[in-house]
């Protein structure tokens, strides 16, 4: 007799839940060493309900087909060469952004979920974050691959993980997530497929990617939407970790809202580089950062998401106020930073043409024009002996200890002004950007104590190819560290934009 | 609130004033101006006198602002108090330590 | 009529032929796919934080295991897999079990096996879905704290292999007739408590407690892969056939191919750990300890299946079994060049 | 000092890939769900709706002119906001309030 059809959820229920067994010839405990110390409290792993339901056979099916697709479209665009079709090749330094800042995290998010994998020692959660693994793995790849085709005609590209090591702006998305791997797993779980993954990961793939595909670049946009749409199993993950959590126990309830309060800041953090690439770095733009976060954060974060965890007595972020307060100056003051210090990075910033300043003085009423625009005008009377005719910061920048990011983050309250905090733990004095870093500081000083900052490592002399030979030479022996070759400085001096003049002056005869 | 650790999750802060020296990192912030995004860093030694570390922030980086020479005088703070260093005195007489901010504005 | 459009573009050189870290590695010359996609990708210094779960030890660290390479990168996967080429292998592997299922539905092979012969496939085979899973946590383990992504990468597919090794003999066990009750419920009975699965059950969980993810391939696909596959997957399933039942061939031949797949990068990730110029001799030294340990358990606990070859037909010979499957070890580690007494 | 200006709004959706596909799961969504309402971007539809949406099977199949597996809603789906009440072999189900 045939057996009777078994639904999805029964199925999938036997095809993961059934495997697990309680060990007996060892501790449980010393096959998963690393589930206790956090002091998270679970009475029933079977409670897990998992929402997505992928079996490793429809796994490799869907997954193949995904990227069947992302290599078609990639080699088209090769063949084609796409690239130079793109709305302009300034637009390019934003994907720089991406591949440097961005993909090294994909490959620590795959190593941090395989780490959960292994060691949660539930097999429902284990099993979502094998496949997140898998996807994070995946993720990684596509965007190397994407990036490979660039990195053939334009600099920046050449050298993403050994930057990501070492470059400055790239501790930003380093210490993020080397905070979040050396937390333990609930605390990962938390912090990535929850913080991260649900409340961040829209802003940085959805209307950005649709960005890309605005300035032309179809490869990009195809990653970004395809990662994507592995981000929505992963953000169920985080939603459904979560809730598990806070439904196993009340003692759990704490210790997640505090997670929730330090991955909040973090991330927002990190993420303000988007806001930067989204206003100032898409030639053709869909939406300003403000847009995107009152829809992808205010929206759908705040109105929707967190009004859905009251119940379990989860309010929001501790800083979300802060977030808010900062929509309108985020972007500006990350662009304004990265503009300053590009003699010293591996993309090119420019001085916004009119149209795109009266783009953004529509997008920011109450701000562009009254704080930012001057800033623009004054850069092209300040030159420096530097290549390019404006304004660079010819020094080192004070950095937040736990962002990283140089300490230019606006006072909504005194916009003349930036945010400086500081407090004194065991003899020493730490600086932080906002109440928001200051707090994490606070909460687990042991940790940041230990940042690497950029800044730092240069004055102890740790980031230099060969001991400079005097004053002037100090920069160009960090740039060599760094492998920074023509990358950096303004973007109209740069090779990048000669060429694509040149590609661009008789490019394409149409006959018929 | 401690790091929650397996072991005992305490470690030298990596940047703590011994590894400097003879020398300290100083900030130094113009206030009302956000020209120059953010604060900046100089290592320098203790014993430095103050109107050479003011001649190298200006000459190296502050004097770039075209609204800079317009300026006659300076008010100064140590973090946020009012204080009136005399050129010849040297940081640390100063009372100047490992990570002060020293921040100043158009008098 | 036909419209021909002609683009005339001038033919632009590449500035580069590819990232400038291959180019140092390989010369100047494009790099594949798999290379991109593989190659000092993981990162390597200026952690900023230490981990809270284990003390003395950076975020990735070579000191996770004994088994040490001058450059992690010198090995590199046989296959060539990377993300896209491992899902669309194995998405193409599926298929013809899709179609094998379909098929034996279609001629209600899984409900004609013989009751008796039954019995005996559901205690030694569907029970293996445990060990296949513990196989998962263990390789997952090794994606997570080897070094360099190349070997981590195969350890993730192998994890992923594996899981979907679990998944398959669950699927299996779906369509088989229940004459006993709950076919899993007794399968994992059986792994708890028949006396076949025991000490193959302590193996998988002291091996489940180790930390040094090249013991934990030494232990797993130097030891158990390399008993289990063959006596599994060709000694009974040749006994099964034997028996007149031709069913599982099917499946065992997958499994088996899998196994064979997953051999390719473990071999040449032992072979390369083996001939490494500075740490050879030590990686030989552990290697050769370890794997002399843990072959000689995982042959005595298969020793326990002898009690599954009194088939109910046709009777098998588990010392000739056993011998061809030590025969088969002995050919890997012989391979290998490893010293080791079986 | 700048004042704060900000408006909220409550709703689920989903962010689907303008393909062929995703367009035929759009089309599905609007029948079944007369309520929700579509953003434009581009490279994407943003539909939404005040309180739940709802993705049938059949309904996608009869857009789509074959059979077709709610986990194929995978390969359209880039983003979304609420949360999987049900992902069955019949439906899938996106709302607010649920519990596990």
């Amino acid at each position: 007799m045939a057996k009777k059809k078994l639904t999805l959820a029964q199925k999938y229920h036997i095809y993961t839940r059934g495997l697990d067994w309680e060990p007996t010839y060892v501790s449980k405990k010393d096959i998963y060493p690393y589930a206790e110390y956090e002091g998270i409290k679970i009475k029933d792993w079977n409670k897990w309900e998992d929402p997505f339901r992928m079996t490793v056979e429809a796994y490799w099916k869907y997954q193949a087909e995904k990227d069947r697709r992302f290599y078609a479209i990639l080699d088209g665009f090769i063949q084609n060469q796409g690239h130079l079709t793109l709305s302009d090749a300034r637009y390019l330094n934003s994907i720089k952004l991406f591949i440097q800042g961005v993909t090294p995290l994909e490959y620590m998010a795959h190593r941090g979920f395989a780490f959960v994998a292994r060691h949660l020692p539930g097999p429902g959660p284990r099993t979502a974050a094998f496949f997140q693994s898998m996807d994070e793995l995946r993720h990684t790849q596509i965007e190397v691959h994407a990036g490979s085709n660039f990195n053939k005609y334009y600099d920046g590209f050449h050298s993403m993980t050994l930057m990501h090591d070492r470059v400055w702006y790239l501790s930003v998305p380093k210490s993020y997530f080397d905070d979040a791997v050396t937390a333990g797993p609930f605390e990962y779980v938390t912090a990535i497929s929850f913080s991260f993954e649900y409340a961040l990961t829209n802003l940085l793939f959805v209307p950005f990617m649709s960005g890309a595909a605005y300035n032309g670049d179809t490869p990009t946009m195809t990653f970004g939407f395809s990662a994507q749409s592995d981000e929505s199993r992963h953000m169920t993950l985080g939603l459904q970790v979560v809730k598990f959590l806070l439904e196993q126990h009340e003692d759990n309830v704490p210790i997640i809202q505090r997670w929730i309060d330090k991955w909040w800041w973090r991330g927002y953090r990190l993420t303000s580089l988007v806001g930067a690439m989204m206003d100032y770095m898409l030639p053709k733009r869909v939406m300003s950062w403000k847009e995107s976060f009152e829809l992808y954060i205010e929206d759908q974060i705040l109105e929707g998401l967190f009004r859905d965890l009251e119940r379990y007595g989860i309010r929001p972020p501790l800083h979300m106020e802060q977030s808010i307060k900062e929509k309108e100056f985020l972007s500006h003051d990350v662009y304004w930073i990265l503009f300053s210090f590009t003699f010293a990075a591996a993309f090119h910033s420019w001085i916004p043409k009119e149209e795109e300043m009266e783009w953004l003085a529509e997008k920011y009423p109450r701000t562009f024009n009254q704080y930012y625009r001057w800033r623009y005008e004054k850069a092209k009377q300040a030159k420096t002996p530097l290549p390019g005719d404006r304004f660079y910061y010819i020094g080192l920048p004070q950095l937040c200890q736990v962002c990283q990011i140089p300490m230019g983050f606006t006072d909504p309250d005194d916009p003349n002004n930036f945010v400086q905090r500081y407090v004194e733990y065991e003899g020493e004095i730490y600086h932080f950007c906002s109440d928001g870093c200051k707090w994490i500081f606070e909460q687990e000083p042991e940790k940041y104590v230990q940042a690497w900052l950029p800044v730092h490592e240069i004055y102890k002399g740790n980031c230099f190819a060969e001991p400079p030979k005097g004053p002037d030479d100090v920069v160009p022996q960090v740039l060599k560290w760094y492998n920074i070759q023509t990358d950096n400085f303004d973007y109209f001096v740069s090779e990048d934009y000669k060429n694509w003049k040149e590609w661009h002056k008789d490019m394409a005869t149409v006959v018929v | 609130m401690p790091v929650k650790a397996l072991y005992n999750y305490k470690f030298p802060p990596r940047d703590r004033a011994e590894v400097f020296g003879d020398d300290i990192l100083v900030y130094a912030y113009w206030i009302d101006n956000p020209f120059f995004c953010s604060a900046s860093a100089w290592r320098v030694p203790k014993n430095m006198k103050w109107k050479d570390f003011v001649a190298q922030i200006f000459g190296q980086l502050y004097g770039l602002d075209p609204d800079f020479k317009k300026v006659k005088s300076w008010k100064w703070y140590h973090f946020d108090q009012e204080f009136n260093p005399s050129d010849e005195k040297t940081l640390a007489e100063l009372g100047l330590r490992h990570k002060s901010i020293v921040k100043f504005k158009p008098a | 009529m036909s419209v021909q459009y002609e683009i005339k573009q001038k033919v632009i050189e590449p500035k580069r032929l590819a990232f400038d870290y291959l180019l140092k590695r390989y010369g100047n010359r494009p790099a594949s796919r798999y290379e991109e996609a593989t190659v000092d990708i993981q990162q390597r210094e200026n952690f900023h934080y230490r981990p809270t779960w284990r003390e003395g030890v950076e975020i990735f660290d070579v000191n996770y295991s004994e088994l040490k390479l001058t450059d992690y990168y010198s090995f590199l996967d046989p296959r060539q897999y990377y993300y896209y080429t491992y899902n669309a292998t194995r998405a193409k592997n599926y298929e013809a079990v899709d179609k094998y299922f379909e098929f034996c539905e279609e001629r209600g092979l899984f409900e004609k096996v013989n009751e008796d012969w039954l019995k005996v496939f559901n205690r030694y085979f569907i029970p293996l879905r445990h060990l296949e899973y513990a196989g998962w946590i263990l390789l997952v383990g090794v994606a997570r704290f080897g070094y360099g992504t190349s070997i981590t990468q195969c350890a993730e597919f192998n994890a992923c292999d594996k899981y979907g090794n679990a998944q398959l003999i669950t699927r299996i066990a779906f369509e088989l007739p229940e004459p006993d009750g709950d076919i899993f419920e007794n399968a994992k009975k059986t792994w708890l408590e028949d006396k076949i699965f025991q000490p193959l059950r302590e193996y998988v969980e002291k091996l489940l407690t180790i930390q040094d993810w090249g013991e934990v391939l030494i232990g797993q696909n130097l030891a158990i892969d390399v008993f289990v596959n063959p006596l599994v997957h060709i000694e009974l399933d040749n006994l099964a056939v034997e028996n007149g039942v031709t069913t599982f061939s099917f499946f065992s031949k997958y499994f088996y191919d899998m196994y064979k797949d997953n051999m390719r990068w473990t071999e040449k990730l032992f072979e390369v750990l083996l001939s490494d110029p500075n740490y050879g001799e030590n990686n030989r030294k552990f290697i050769e300890s370890k794997l002399n340990y843990y072959a000689g358990q995982i042959s005595k606990a298969i020793d326990e299946f002898a009690d599954v070859f009194k088939m109910p037909k046709k009777k098998g010979d588990f010392k000739k079994a056993k011998e061809n499957v030590l025969n088969h070890a002995r050919e890997v580690y012989g391979k290998l060049g490893l010293n080791i007494k079986i | 000092m700048v004042a704060v200006e900000t408006k909220r709004e409550r709703f689920v959706s989903v962010d689907l890939q303008k393909t062929e596909e995703g367009y035929n799961v759009l089309r599905a969504i609007l029948k079944d769900n007369p309520d929700a309402k579509v953003d434009e971007f581009p490279g994407y539809y943003k539909v939404k709706h005040s309180n739940k949406l709802t993705i049938k099977r059949e309904t996608v199949e009869s857009f789509m002119g074959r059979p077709w597996d709610t986990q194929e809603f995978n390969l359209v789906i880039i983003s979304y906001s609420g949360n999987f009440a049900e992902w069955d072999d019949e439906k899938i189900v996106i709302q607010w309030d649920t519990h596990m």
